[in-house]
């Protein structure tokens, strides 16, 4: 049997983000991949440069669904430290644990989603189920459950009480006796170690050479993390360990995952236990001064970079996002060639792939003709049609794909 | 407080004595270089190698005014940032590829490519990314003289 | 030490456990304190500044002046992103979020809403 | 004549093993949710699927053969009703037995499973075929066991039938004991014929969308859906009735029962087996039961001979 290419995307169950990747199978084996992005691109970048910070703030939150937090936290570090203010203690507190309870619940829904790829739902549905608590936390703490908006420039908009940091407390007892057998499970359970062992191999010195961050770098050995490099918010004054392995397989990503969960809970507690008093926010002003800084952040994806460069007015210049999942990208054809087809969605689910934070930059909507049609089955049939007759494309030509490649 | 990253710099003009005084320390960890043009891919492949700037974490492209700069964030497992900016003019936006030395780099690349007009030579050709496929020639959204309406559905 | 349906002892134990799920929405949950749902306005605290208009990320508010000193306000549930910004911009605190949030309709004029 | 038709078509014929396999998937379902620490679908969840399906419309992808495309899935059905009938109910004795009619009912079991091949293969899209060669390799792997695996008891009834065997190991329930290998190869490896978790390989949806029934829809996927569930009851029933056809008694009302009980004990460790594993790979699957299941069902059958060289001595 010859070669067939598969498309794996736009749309599929696998992939919960558009976005496409063109699998060149032999048989069950993987020949090679290709990774085609970009559909979920909404202008952000563009869109910053014609708002004011306050609005920026908001608008950089809703860059991601599940890191909304990394990336607010990043922007407003940014713009932070060219303005040249420093945030009260208590407000960086806050800003770490919001973030730690966001990598939290980020870390549990990558375990079930990886559960749900290979066909393990049961797992899929405790860790999402565990999920609650912490995003029950989160909604205490700061109102909402996805995005918390809880920073804002020269601080933070919401306090804990007395009586928070004590459910909090609970939460994570719980969450922490969970997580141990999660762990347990990760080491002893034979189907889920064959369909993780071996697979998506990436060696360290292939992801330093693509640039890989985050837990598939950690998973390979590379003691990279920014919170402890790079430290920001009150991560300088926390004790926890890097947590690194050495599969660097999806079997390593997973272990370091629910591994980092363990420290994520160390930090909470000493977060929770020193936390100390004062103010919430110093005055920002409107008008950032003119200036330039770039900010990292370990969002629970990896890396998370943020450029902001202001020009004197309440508007910025130019912001650039670069979030986890593009540094990871290019290490994903890697990954997939000479694998199963079978690990196809797993591999990719590993590096927990965030295709809203990548794509972000432009997009363009008819402005002039703002008239809505409800169009019934054929009439929508008709209008792809003639969409693709006009892309060049005809229909009733496409043979199966088959034989047509190589 | 600064040690590491005033060695560093040391280091880097021992090298390349033209880069005396355009190396600025902006804050801790963060070393902000202004690199020649013709001389920018010897710098980055040295700092890549000697210096330890392993991981490259982003490249900003930005439009000011008659130039086009680009910034590219180097990182070493220190935690220190090496920000190289590269100034090319709007009128001959020609710059080298990376990917020699930072293989990752290719999707930052076309993104300089599609956004901003950059003409980044020794990049295989390929498909649009990240505008889509039916995008008009000639159109950079991230320039400032860009505008929405520029380009319209058919 | 591997062995296979590592699980199953919790798996047996989750039959006479009671389901997780939260039976919603015959249940209705009990939002958070600080829970940012549809905004509230109050007419009397406004001195239309338009404070919030300038800060509102998504241009989802209205003020419109109906008088001497008597001003209202309209928002569009479909624009607002419910962060709650113009809650802390206005210096008088007319804007206040309220825990409602099961704000769908059918069509999008519906979605204008005077407050 | 007219209670045979009553009895093929309504109970326990048709209607009947109609109604039980949506029961029997709500069940499956349930015990699945409950599992899982959910609440679950309603009791009448499957029936309500089946009739939204039915009241769909019917896709048919021009690249297919469609007289093919829609003649498979009442094929699959057919076979998989038709088993049915050699497989008591109540009792030991089935509707219609006949000398040899288990290899006639694994035979039957065997026909849905080539017309999802066919079914995919012509449905001329990437998905289905990739799905309809994952069955066709499954059915390779699993079938010699489950085959072996119910040889083994008959062997040492001597005949074929399943109302013989049943008969027999009513008679003498201690030899059942020794069937316990082969019971536990049978429900393993029906397990993979009804492509259920850890062996769904075949519709694995998020690797390859809907396996072999991608383009199906509408009534054509009910009747697919369907066939699943009936094959479930069969399989499930068959087990019963070779594997642990014990205390039946002549009581018809006591003896349908029984057959309940027996047939949703079954489910209860197919549902377990799926809940507690993880989706194995194509090639691991392969090795799994070329490498563990063959020899154990060899074994068994070793065991029934040695049994029956002692008693025949």
């Amino acid at each position: 049997m010859g070669k067939i290419l598969i498309p794996i995307g736009p749309q599929h169950p696998a992939l919960k983000e558009p976005e496409s990747f063109n699998i060149l199978l032999e048989g069950e084996r993987v020949a090679a991949a290709n990774v085609t992005i970009g559909y979920n691109h909404r202008g952000i970048e563009k869109a910053c440069e014609s708002r004011t910070y306050i609005q920026d703030m908001y608008l950089i939150e809703r860059i991601c669904g599940i890191c909304s937090h990394s990336h607010s936290t990043c922007f407003i570090q940014t713009v932070e430290e060219i303005a040249g203010l420093s945030i009260p203690k208590r407000a960086s507190f806050i800003r770490t644990l919001i973030g730690e309870l966001e990598r939290v619940h980020s870390h549990l829904l990558w375990l079930g989603v990886a559960g749900h790829e290979i066909g393990f739902d049961t797992l899929f549905m405790y860790s999402w189920r565990d999920r609650e608590f912490v995003m029950d936390i989160l909604a205490m703490l700061t109102g909402n459950r996805v995005n918390y908006s809880v920073n804002t420039i020269g601080g933070v908009r919401r306090d804990i009480s007395a009586d928070q940091i004590q459910e909090v407390l609970k939460a994570v007892d719980i969450l922490e006796n969970r997580t141990e057998y999660y762990i347990q499970v990760a080491y002893e359970e034979t189907t889920l170690i064959s369909r993780l062992a071996g697979v998506g191999r990436l060696p360290e010195d292939v992801v330093m050479r693509l640039g890989a961050t985050g837990p598939v770098a950690r998973a390979a050995g590379v003691k990279k993390d920014v919170r402890r490099d790079d430290p920001y918010a009150a991560y300088a004054d926390m004790e926890f360990n890097v947590i690194t392995d050495d599969h660097a397989d999806v079997l390593g990503r997973t272990i370091v995952r629910v591994k980092e969960l363990m420290e994520s809970y160390k930090i909470i507690r000493q977060l929770l236990n020193s936390i100390p008093d004062g103010p919430l926010i110093v005055k920002a002003p409107r008008k950032i001064p003119a200036g330039e800084a770039v900010t990292r952040y370990e969002a629970p994806r990896g890396e998370d970079v943020h450029y902001v460069k202001s020009n004197g007015t309440d508007m910025p210049e130019r912001v650039k996002v670069r979030a986890p999942t593009l540094a990871n990208l290019a290490a994903i054809s890697y990954m997939l060639e000479g694998g199963y087809l079978a690990d196809v969605p797993i591999v990719i689910a590993a590096i927990d792939p965030c295709f809203s934070c990548t794509d972000r930059m432009i997009k363009v909507s008819n402005m002039n003709s703002g008239e809505e049609s409800i169009l019934d089955w054929n009439g929508l049939r008709d209008y792809s049609i003639k969409w693709y007759r006009e892309q060049g494309i005809e229909l009733n030509n496409i043979k199966t794909f088959r034989g047509e490649v190589r | 407080m600064i040690d590491m990253e005033e060695s560093l710099v040391k280091e880097l003009t021992k090298k390349f004595v033209f880069l005396e005084g355009k190396c600025i320390i902006t804050r801790e960890r963060r070393i902000s270089v202004e690199a020649p043009k013709k001389a920018f891919l010897d710098i980055i492949g040295y700092a890549a190698s000697k210096l330890k700037f392993e991981q490259l974490c982003a490249i900003t492209g930005l439009d000011a005014g008659e130039n086009l700069e680009f910034i590219y964030h180097l990182a070493n497992r220190e935690g220190i940032m090496l920000n190289l900016k590269l100034t090319v003019s709007k009128a001959n936006p020609e710059i080298n590829t990376v990917t020699a030395v930072y293989n990752g780099a290719i999707f930052y690349e076309r993104e300089l490519e599609d956004l901003l007009g950059a003409k980044v030579a020794g990049l295989p050709r390929e498909k649009h990314y990240p505008l889509p496929e039916n995008w008009p020639e000639g159109q950079y959204p991230l320039r400032k003289d860009w505008k929405p309406d520029a380009v319209q559905q058919k | 030490m591997r062995k296979v349906g590592k699980m199953l002892p919790l798996v047996m134990k989750m039959l006479i456990r009671k389901p997780a799920t939260v039976m919603y929405p015959s249940v209705k949950p009990e939002m958070p304190e600080h829970f940012r749902g549809k905004l509230e306005f109050d007419a009397s605290k406004c001195i239309g500044c338009k404070m919030c208009i300038r800060d509102c990320p998504s241009g989802a508010l209205e003020i419109e002046k109906i008088g001497e000193k008597q001003f209202k306000a309209i928002v569009y549930l479909d624009r607002c992103i419910y962060c709650g910004q113009c809650t802390d911009s206005c210096p008088k605190k007319a804007l206040k979020c309220t825990k409602c949030f099961e704000l769908a309709n059918y069509t999008r004029e519906n979605l204008k809403v005077d407050i | 004549m007219g209670t045979a038709l009553f009895s093929i078509l309504v109970f326990p014929g048709f209607i009947f093993l109609g109604l039980y396999s949506l029961i029997i998937e709500f069940v499956d379902r349930k015990l699945y949710a409950r599992f899982q620490n959910r609440v679950g679908p309603p009791w009448f969840q499957p029936l309500a699927d089946f009739i939204k399906l039915v009241s769909k419309e019917t896709i048919i992808p021009c690249e297919a053969d469609s007289r093919l495309f829609r003649i498979l899935p009442a094929f699959a059905l057919a076979s998989a009703s038709t088993a049915f009938l050699y497989i008591p109910v109540w009792g030991v004795k089935s509707l219609f037995p006949f000398e040899g009619d288990l290899i006639v009912v694994l035979y039957l079991l065997t026909i849905p499973t080539l017309t999802f091949f066919l079914a995919g293969w012509f449905s001329k899209s990437l998905y289905a075929e990739i799905g309809s060669i994952r069955t066709l390799t499954q059915l390779f792997a699993c079938e010699v066991p489950l085959f072996m695996a119910f040889l083994g008891p008959a062997i040492l009834t001597g005949t074929w039938s399943v109302s013989g065997v049943a008969s027999y190991y009513n008679a003498h329930p201690l030899f059942a004991l020794f069937n316990i290998p082969g019971l536990i190869v049978a429900l393993i490896a029906s397990q993979g014929k009804l492509e259920r978790v850890p062996f769904d390989i075949p519709e694995a949806e998020t690797e390859i969308v809907g396996g072999a029934f991608t383009e199906y829809s509408g009534r054509l996927l009910a009747l697919f859906r369907m066939t699943i569930d009936i094959e479930m009851v069969v399989v499930s029933a068959l087990i019963a009735a070779v594997f642990i056809p014990l205390f039946a008694t002549s009581l018809p009302v006591l003896g349908f029962v029984l057959f309940l009980i027996k047939t949703l004990l079954v489910v209860f460790l197919l549902t377990i087996m799926r809940s507690v594993l993880a989706r194995l790979r194509l090639e691991q699957m392969v090795n799994f039961f070329w490498k563990y299941m063959t020899p154990l069902a060899l074994i068994q059958i070793l065991i029934v001979l040695i049994l029956k060289g002692v008693l025949a001595a």
